[in-house]
């Protein structure tokens, strides 16, 4: 192996890498820019840029086809639309922290690279075909994120947040790690398609394997019983961190997941089958019943999401099995990419809301909105319906579509859990919604803070993608359709 | 004329509209003009055209207006259809309707509660008179489905006419839903014909109904019947009749003696054919109609409330024309409805003029020697009961006598005609004793009689008829509803039905002047007991109330809230205890998190392994 | 100096190390020795995988063994950060003190 | 084409009369009388000018989401327009209904009103599943929002109940629509959702019923019959007065359409095994409803257990499966729109005037308002079925229809009109005869604006109840083309 | 005999860590910790990797356990901390967790032994030439993850420990 070989890529291979390459470059950059002018516009600015100039090279890099780079990174349609979905995210995200930060850290420019580093690491894992860009994608996610979680100098939330995530996340990880060991020991390749191919007879060391794999997965995905940390990571968390952590870091998780579990044939396991079945389950209607009456906004968002998650599973289950495989995949991309909406949108206006020391998350604090904010409780509203399914917003066709692939691979189980976890879950959007209504009880002149015009342009924008994506979802069905499945 | 029969029903239509639309607002004389005007022209019309059907000698003549709706082989039209049944029936209606209505002219005229009140008054009369002649006219059973209920809403709206009462209010709402049962009952029997015989219209079906098993006719008849027993207050839904008479007493004259209560006996006399074909049918009739006439004649003994007397005269009568159609007397039991409708409504409106004068008294045991006061009601009121009570010549002997007659001669034996004539019996004792106790012996009361002529016009021309009304018809119904057998009067039979009624009005002068002492005798245990059981009407209301209206009453106390809901609340309650307990295990404590991981992975881990 | 071990023999081994790091984690209030626990079920890992890669003979174990480490130092640093702030703004290592959210 | 503009141009005017809240309070409602007018002339129009030789008067099919093979199709058919029509005028009464009753957020109050009354519309054209359970959905949020804020005392409880009702049995039918499409698929290997396409599918009888049931289930709940009716009094009595109209004239008919149009036609052998329990929850809805209205001791929910009574009639009459019962149902639906939301407009009108809905607490109100009583009287005795009005039409012939399928069955619901009798007539005691209550010093009576919709409506029962041919020729071109009867 | 070799550090390593969780003094345990971390490194050397024991001993042992002995020591982790431990490791807190650790140890060294066979390592030694041909080659992209792995953990580590001391400074 001579030093010529080494740096031997590809043309296609490099373009491939491309938006990868130029996240990377970008955040190098950002840090000698933050290091040399500690100004916070400076920072702003360049994590926006870093976070899209790659964007531009999304294009090319699809042109060029499935490409899979060194064995540890396959580069496809399916790892570029997360891709973009984070950076995405991740823009939205550092919009809305730069009014929300100020008031809380003397010091914002770390953030934007904290942020610039977990899409990095939430892209990698996305494109992750092999255990070791796995590990390390997720790591640097997390790494980013325990450090995000805790950003805010004052306040003991925030902190909790970060400690509970840090140590629960650290002992999946471990298991995680442990589970791939076992994998690597039976099929002696760290490669995802090897655990495919894996005789009969070395399964208990497998599935042990990949047990533990699923659950130290399970347990970043948020699924009961893995679910614990969620609310409390959640509340303590800053607002706009929240809707980062409930959207990349899930969607990172998710992405690789269906990867592992179609190219490893993990569906093919009857065991892990029945695992990830009763997981599912147990998510869909315990995550709900969690979230009835619960007052918090974030904590109810966050056993919302406990029960999409649950909800997600359909299309792994689906997409698990040969014949379901592209509508599965289809179901899952485009709920993850509804869910990202409205779960950022939910965040967002929470974020909008916040003032200089504390969160709007009581549900109570929203009595009247519609009449004091019509334009942020409309966004609200159409997250919340959004996220309960209610036609006219996006949720309802990413709902449609879970249950048209649960029911045309007749999961019929999973179907039924969706349709009754749903029907708890509608009482609790509606709450939200109902609150937002109230007229208020006396004439006091209604309060109406200054809402960031950037924060607002975001939610409002957040909103009519929910809507529109609603009322007319065959562009991004037909987008998902020509990337194809990992 | 003819050709303008659909003016008959149309012009009290068109006087109800008027009313209605006005809400009120015209003066009292023009709604008085309307009221009774519209009434009059339609009586005048009818004349006519019931002079011209006579001379053509057809048999019947129908005016098609315009097919109801059409539904497959369900096409009801709205048709008048005049034959010598309906058309006795709109004489009745049009012009015993007009003379009430011009009585009411004058005894409604200051007593309504609201200043629209006298408008809303002729409102309802004229829809009832629209009504009821939809009822005798409509060529299908399900227009006169329409008249029929049209008349039971009018019967609901002018009983409960003084609305401020509430116990005026109950009347109307028992009137009403006691019928319904019957009319349920009906059409019933409504939509049992249309499945058998695939129409409604009524000529058609009879015509068809030879092609019906017994059973099936049979089942009809009842059917019928119950509609028939409930509109008409025979037993068992009679019980809303004398409740009834809480509304003023042109309408007592008019729905609840008149017509309306009659039409249970016209429905079986159209249906005929049916009941040709269904004898057991036929024979519920009679028992139906012996029975309600043998318990209201007795309950009408104990009455102390004139109109309550006259409201249970009124039952037995009915009963009469019941018997009357279950025996074969088919002529008869219309004849007797017409005589009836003369007398009935003389009593009534002349025991309104005794109320009106003596300021809303209706006890009897209250008034006394009225006779001098009040003579032309008195004079009315002699006049109406002798007929009531058949005494020969007068109108109700040609008809009664017709009834009994027939009854001899039934085929179970004279069981009727001995019945019927024990009831003609305590009728001459009932009347007598009303007649006596109110109008003769000392004066009670004050009164004044405030009628004027269009009060005791009415009356005058009504007495004629009560008298007269027997022969002077007697030949014209002979040909329009075919001849009557006529057994000779000299029978042994006849003679006791023209001796009886006779000797009752003598015991009853002895009795209830108090010559004739019987107070042991009433005043007996036995005696009371009976005096009082009479006097509830057998008890009917009392086991009603105990057996429907108590049971739900406390259905509906207790279900107030919805049994059905505490599923739905159950399981919301379920749910949200589900929650409380979810909630709990959301400690904060960082260890029993991860000790739930731990399980979560053990379990796990176990599902792996035992697979 | 390598010599034949059974490999499910080193996976016990490591299993057994796991498994102690996890009762650590399931016993402790003191977050510093959560810490620690947490290096030893990542240690475990490592070994787990170093004993893999000596099965089959290949460098792949030992350098998913590497990345752990650099994840392990990475882990530490920020926890170590977290665990001063902790201390000043709760005054406590106890996590179980530290706890204002639930529900 | 003509239909969705309609829809859109509904939808549009709900967005112009929030608008125009700024010009003056007036002018919401003014435009939403302008577009239920307009459309009330233009269903008048299509009406005179006649169906074409496909018995249709508007179609159209554009598509909509290719993937799933989802069309926006609208058809509107003779039972299309009469349900449209009936819609248009209802929007008219409901506007007027709550002319003064509402305090505040006009402009919202009648985008609400438009938009339930477009998603109306929708449900009563479409021709596709999915667009229709689109449009099922779409009608729901606005008429939560009519409750939840302009809503009584206790608005939380029944909008929650309402919508909970509504959409988990919503998402019944969503299951069951996707099976049977999935089942088609099987069968022929074509994915779509048209109504046209779907309607001959072959179906395991077995399957097939479940699927029915799915439909019948959130019809059911719609319409409502016992024992999933439990939603309606408690929606009925908080709802605004114009809630109140809609929900009674127009939403509850939507199930009973969804019925004679879809559960029916779509799975017609599973539907008449089901015919005798179908009849059998109609019978006891009649007796049931009749006697829960007796029970109560409030105006509106009186009315509204009346109304679960009133539907018993059209499970009775469809499920006869012949012309007769067809065609009472048709009718009754018809009808009971009139008569009902005549009597909630009253119980709007008594409650803002006197501030109780409580019958104990009015009595001789004839004496305060005679035009009132009148108007209250005359449907009261329609809605107990009086010949000569509408209700007796629909009643008659459905009842005379489930004779001729079930003798036993028609003789029990007969008894339903006896009961009808009772809780109607002892409305009218309690409300209007009787003692003046003395502590009702006076009432304003009806003026012109509220006694010309009643006599409109009047008119419209008499017109039904007297020459009904109008009605039963715009249905009948429907029932012969749907092919259940036999 | 030859397995003696594994089976010595194993067991001090299992030992070892057992205190390490168990010991009341953060230094104590520490130390610990430092004895398991070499046991384990031993067992690296045994298994035929030098390279990863080598890296276990300078950064695992080295570094790091230094690193949580500053922060020990910055806290003044002293007897008070060692007398709250106890106050916080009651007896009963064992039980629970310990059964729940067990039932896993029994599952897990039941499904462990169906490995099949060959079950022996190879016995060769992968020295650091091999590891640094893979790691600079296929594993190119992991280690440059790894470079931002610790960079996130960099500005992490900085921005809190930071706040730390500016906020030490100010009362």
């Amino acid at each position: 192996m001579s030093a010529a070989e080494v740096w031997t890529l590809s043309a296609a291979e490099v373009w491939a890498l491309a938006p990868y390459l130029a996240l990377a470059g970008g955040i190098a950059l950002l840090l000698l820019a933050v290091a040399a002018l500690r100004s916070h516009r400076l920072a702003f600015w360049g994590a926006i840029a870093t976070l899209a100039i790659p964007l531009a090279f999304v294009p090319t890099a699809l042109g060029g086809g499935t490409q899979i780079v060194d064995d540890v990174l396959e580069i496809d349609g399916y790892a570029l639309f997360f891709f973009v979905l984070f950076s995405l995210a991740a823009i939205a995200t550092a919009v809305l922290s730069a009014r929300y930060l100020g008031s809380r850290a003397t010091h914002r420019q770390e953030f934007y690279l904290l942020l610039t580093t977990a899409t990095l690491g939430a892209a990698v894992t996305a494109g992750a075909s092999h255990f070791a860009t796995f590990l390390m994608g997720l790591e640097v996610l997390s790494i980013s994120l325990y450090a995000m979680i805790a950003y805010p100098e004052e306040g003991h939330p925030p902190l909790e947040a970060a400690a509970k995530y840090l140590i629960l996340s650290g002992a999946a990880s471990s298991t995680m790690l442990f589970g791939m060991a076992l994998i690597y020991a039976t099929s002696g390749s760290l490669n995802f398609e090897a655990a495919g191919d894996i005789a009969a007879g070395e399964r208990n060391v497998l599935v042990l394997g990949q047990a533990m794999l699923l659950v130290g997965v399970f347990f970043k995905l948020s699924l009961v019983p893995f679910h614990m940390w969620t609310p409390d990571v959640y509340q303590g968390a800053p607002a706009p961190v929240t809707g980062f952590v409930a959207t990349v870091s899930k969607g990172a998780v998710f992405a690789v997941l269906l990867r592992y579990a179609i190219d490893a044939d993990l569906l093919s396991s009857p065991a892990v089958g029945i695992v990830i079945a009763v997981i599912a389950v147990l998510s869909m209607v315990v995550g709900n019943i969690l979230a009835l009456l619960q007052t918090n906004l974030k904590r109810l968002l966050a056993y919302s999401s406990i029960a999409h998650l649950g909800y997600l599973m359909i299309a792994l289950v689906v997409a698990g099995t040969a014949a379901g495989r592209a509508l599965g995949v289809e179901s899952g991309l485009f709920y993850v990419a509804g869910y990202f909406l409205m779960t950022l949108a939910a965040f967002g206006v929470v974020t909008v809301l916040s003032n200089e020391t504390d969160d709007a998350d009581q549900i109570s604090g929203y009595d009247g909105l519609l009449w004091r904010r019509p334009a942020i409780a409309a966004v609200l509203a159409a997250a919340a319906l959004a996220l309960a399914g209610i036609p006219l917003t996006v949720g309802f066709f990413a709902k449609f579509y879970l249950v048209a692939a649960g029911v045309g691979n007749a999961a019929w189980g999973l179907v039924w859990a969706l349709i009754v976890g749903s029907a708890i879950g509608i009482y609790y959007y509606l709450r939200i919604v109902f609150a937002m209504t109230k007229r208020p009880e006396d004439d006091r002149p209604l309060e109406a803070r200054r809402a960031p015009w950037e924060g607002l342009a975001t939610v409002v924008l957040l909103g009519v993608l929910i809507v529109l994506l609603g009322i007319y979802p065959s562009p991004v069905i037909e987008l998902i359709r020509e990337l194809g499945g990992p | 004329m003819l050709e303008y029969l659909w003016l008959v029903p149309a012009l009290p239509l068109a006087g109800f509209f008027a009313l209605f639309v006005t809400e009120g607002r015209l003066p009292d004389k023009i709604v008085a003009v309307i009221g009774a005007g519209s009434v009059g022209l339609a009586a005048l019309v009818a004349l006519g055209a019931g002079m011209e059907f006579v001379e053509s000698g057809e048999a019947s003549y129908a005016q098609v207006l315009w097919t109801w709706m059409a539904v497959g082989t369900f096409t009801p039209s709205i048709t008048l259809y005049l034959d010598p049944l309906s058309l006795v029936m709109t004489g009745v209606i049009t012009g015993v309707g007009f003379l009430i209505h011009l009585y009411a002219t004058g005894y409604m005229w200051k007593d309504h509660e609201e200043p629209e009140g006298l408008s809303r008054f002729f409102a309802y009369m004229n829809l009832f008179v629209f009504a009821m002649l939809m009822l005798v006219l409509g060529d299908n059973l399900l227009v006169l489905f329409l008249g029929w209920e049209g008349v039971g809403l009018c019967s609901y709206l002018l009983i409960g006419f003084y609305h401020r009462d509430p116990e005026n209010g109950y009347a109307a709402r028992k009137a009403f839903v006691v019928t319904r049962v019957g009319d349920t009952l009906m059409a019933i029997g409504l939509f049992l014909l249309f499945r058998e015989l695939g129409s409604l219209d009524i000529q058609t079906a009879l015509g068809d109904a030879g092609g019906l098993d017994a059973g099936m006719a049979t089942a009809i008849g009842l059917l019928l019947l119950g509609g028939a027993v409930g509109k008409s207050a025979q037993v068992p839904l009679q019980t809303w009749l004398p409740d009834a008479m809480a509304g003023p007493t042109p309408v007592s004259a008019l729905i609840h003696a008149a017509t309306m209560v009659t039409a249970g006996v016209y429905l079986i006399a159209r249906m005929k054919g049916i009941y040709d074909l269904a004898p057991i049918a036929q024979l519920a009739v009679a028992i139906v109609g012996l029975v309600t006439l043998f318990i209201s004649s007795f309950t009408a003994l104990t009455q102390t409330d004139i109109k309550r007397i006259l409201a249970y005269s009124t039952m037995s009568q009915i009963g009469y024309m019941f018997m009357a159609l279950g025996v074969g007397a088919w002529s008869a039991g219309i004849f007797h409805l017409m005589t009836h409708a003369f007398f009935k409504a003389l009593l009534f409106l002349a025991s309104g003029s005794v109320i009106l004068a003596l300021h809303h008294e209706q006890d009897i045991t209250k008034m006394g020697g009225l006779w001098r006061k009040l003579p032309v009601p008195f004079a009315s009121m002699l006049i109406g009961s002798i007929a009531l009570v058949a005494v020969p010549l007068t109108s109700g002997f040609y008809s009664k006598d017709a009834i009994l007659l027939t009854a001899w001669e039934h085929d179970t034996g004279p069981w009727f005609w001995a019945g019927g004539v024990l009831a003609a019996l305590m009728t001459a004792l009932y009347t007598t004793r009303m007649m006596v106790v109110a109008f003769l012996g000392e004066t009670k009361t004050e009164s004044h009689d405030a009628s004027r002529i269009n009060m005791w016009g009415p009356l005058v021309v009504l007495a004629m008829l009560s008298i007269g009304g027997g022969w002077l018809t007697f030949s014209v119904l002979d040909d329009l509803l075919g001849a009557i057998d006529h057994i000779p009067h000299t029978h042994p039979a006849a003679l006791v039905t023209v001796v009886l009624p006779l000797l009752g009005i003598l015991l009853g002068y002895f009795v209830f002047s108090g010559r004739m002492n019987v107070n042991s005798l009433v005043e007996s245990s036995l005696g009371g007991a009976l005096r009082r059981f009479w006097q509830s009407g057998w008890a009917f209301d009392w086991v009603y109330d105990r057996a429907f209206v108590k049971p739900f009453l406390w259905v509906a106390r207790v279900n107030k809230g919805d049994v059905v809901d505490l599923l739905f609340r159950i399981t919301a309650a379920v749910t949200r205890g589900l929650h409380h307990i979810g909630a709990l295990t959301q400690t904060g404590r960082l260890r029993w998190y991860a000790a739930n991981m731990a399980i979560g992975l053990i379990v796990v881990v176990l599902i792996v392994a035992s697979v | 100096m390598a010599i034949e071990v059974p490999v499910e023999q080193v996976l016990m081994v490591a299993a057994g190390l796991f498994l102690l790091g996890l009762l650590g984690v399931l016993v402790r209030r003191n977050i510093i020795f959560l810490l620690m626990s947490l290096e030893v079920m990542m240690n475990s890992a490592g070994l787990a995988f170093i004993a893999a890669g000596a099965k089959w003979g290949a460098p792949d174990g030992q350098i998913m063994f590497m990345l752990i480490l650099a994840l392990a130092a990475a882990e530490v640093a920020v926890a170590l950060g977290l665990v001063l702030q902790i201390s000043r703004r709760f005054d406590t290592l106890d996590v179980d003190a530290a706890s204002e959210l639930n529900g | 084409m003509i239909l969705f503009v309609v829809i859109l141009a509904l939808l549009a005017a709900g967005v112009v009369a929030w608008a125009s809240e700024r010009l003056s309070k007036d002018a919401p409602r003014l435009v939403s009388i302008v577009a239920f007018g307009a459309g009330l002339i233009w269903s008048a129009a299509l009406w005179l000018d006649g169906a074409d030789a496909g018995g249709l008067y508007a179609a159209m099919d554009w598509p909509w989401i290719a993937r799933f093979g989802i069309h926006l199709a609208l058809e509107m058919d003779g039972l299309s327009l009469l349900m449209v029509a009936l819609t248009m005028f209802l929007g008219i009464v409901a506007v007027v209904s709550s002319w003064d009753e509402i305090e505040s957020g006009h402009g919202f109050f009648q985008f609400n009103i438009l938009w339930v009354m477009a998603g109306v519309v929708g449900v009563f054209t479409a021709m596709d599943l999915l667009l229709f359970f689109f449009f099922w959905e779409v009608m729901l949020i606005p008429m939560y929002l009519l409750i939840a804020i302009w809503g009584h005392e206790e608005k939380a409880y029944a909008s929650m109940k309402f919508f909970l009702f509504t959409q988990i049995s919503g998402l019944l039918m969503l299951f069951a629509i996707l099976a049977l499409v999935y089942v088609h698929h099987g069968a022929t290997g074509e994915i779509t959702f048209s109504y046209k396409a779907l309607l001959g599918t072959e179906i395991d009888p077995r399957i097939a019923t479940w699927l029915m049931l799915g439909f019948f289930v959130a019809f059911a709940t719609k319409l409502p019959s016992v024992p999933v009716h439990t939603w309606l009094p408690d929606a009925h009595t908080q709802a605004p007065t114009a809630g109140s109209v809609i929900l009674a004239g127009i939403l509850l008919k939507t199930g009973a359409y969804g019925i004679i149009r879809f559960a029916v036609p779509l799975f017609p052998e599973a539907s008449a095994d089901f015919a005798l329990w179908a009849m059998l929850l109609g019978t006891v809805s009649i007796l049931y409803g009749g006697a829960m209205a007796f029970s109560q001791s409030d105006f509106k929910r009186l009315v509204a257990y009346s109304s679960i009574a009133h539907m018993g009639f059209i499970l009775l009459g469809v499920y006869a499966f012949n012309e007769l019962g067809m065609q009472g149902a048709i009718v009754t639906m018809v009808a009971h729109g009139f008569s009902t939301a005549a009597l909630f407009m009253m119980a709007g009108a008594i409650q803002q005037r006197l501030h109780t809905r409580e019958m104990s607490e009015m009595g001789g109100l004839w004496t305060h308002a005679p035009r009132m009583g009148t108007m209250t009287l005359f449907f009261v005795i329609a809605s107990v079925g009086m010949p000569g009005l509408g209700n007796f039409v629909g009643e008659f012939l459905a009842l005379l229809g489930a004779f001729q399928e079930n003798w036993l069955m028609a003789v029990v619901a007969t008894a339903g009109i006896v009961v009808a009798a009772v809780y109607g007539l002892y409305l009218m005691q309690r409300s209007f005869q009787g003692t003046p209550n003395p502590d009702i010093a006076s009432m304003r009576d009806f003026g012109l604006r509220e006694m010309s919709v009643m006599a409109a409506m009047m008119a419209g029962l008499v017109w039904v109840g007297i020459y009904p041919q109008h009605v039963l020729e715009l249905s009948n071109a429907t029932i012969q083309t749907l092919g259940v009867l036999p | 005999m030859d397995l003696a070799l594994f089976w010595i550090p194993a067991a001090v390593a299992l030992v070892s860590t057992f205190l390490v969780i168990t010991r009341r003094n953060a230094a104590h345990a520490l130390i610990y910790l430092v004895v398991s971390l070499l046991s384990v490194a031993v067992i690296f050397f045994v298994l035929g990797a030098p390279f990863a024991a080598a890296l276990e001993v300078v950064i695992y042992a080295g570094a790091i356990v230094v690193l949580f002995l500053f922060v020990v020591m910055m806290l003044n982790l002293g007897n008070t901390s060692v007398m709250r431990e106890s106050r916080w490791l009651r007896p009963g807190m064992w039980v629970g967790p310990a059964i729940l650790v067990s039932i896993l140890l029994v599952t897990m060294v039941f499904l462990l032994s169906g490995l099949p066979d060959p079950g022996n390592t190879k016995g060769d030694m992968v020295g650091p030439k091999a590891v640094g041909n893979e790691l600079f080659r296929p594993y190119l992209l992991a280690v440059e993850l790894a470079g931002f792995l610790l960079l996130a953990a960099l500005i992490g580590a900085y921005h809190l420990g930071r706040r730390y001391l500016e906020q030490r400074r100010e009362p």
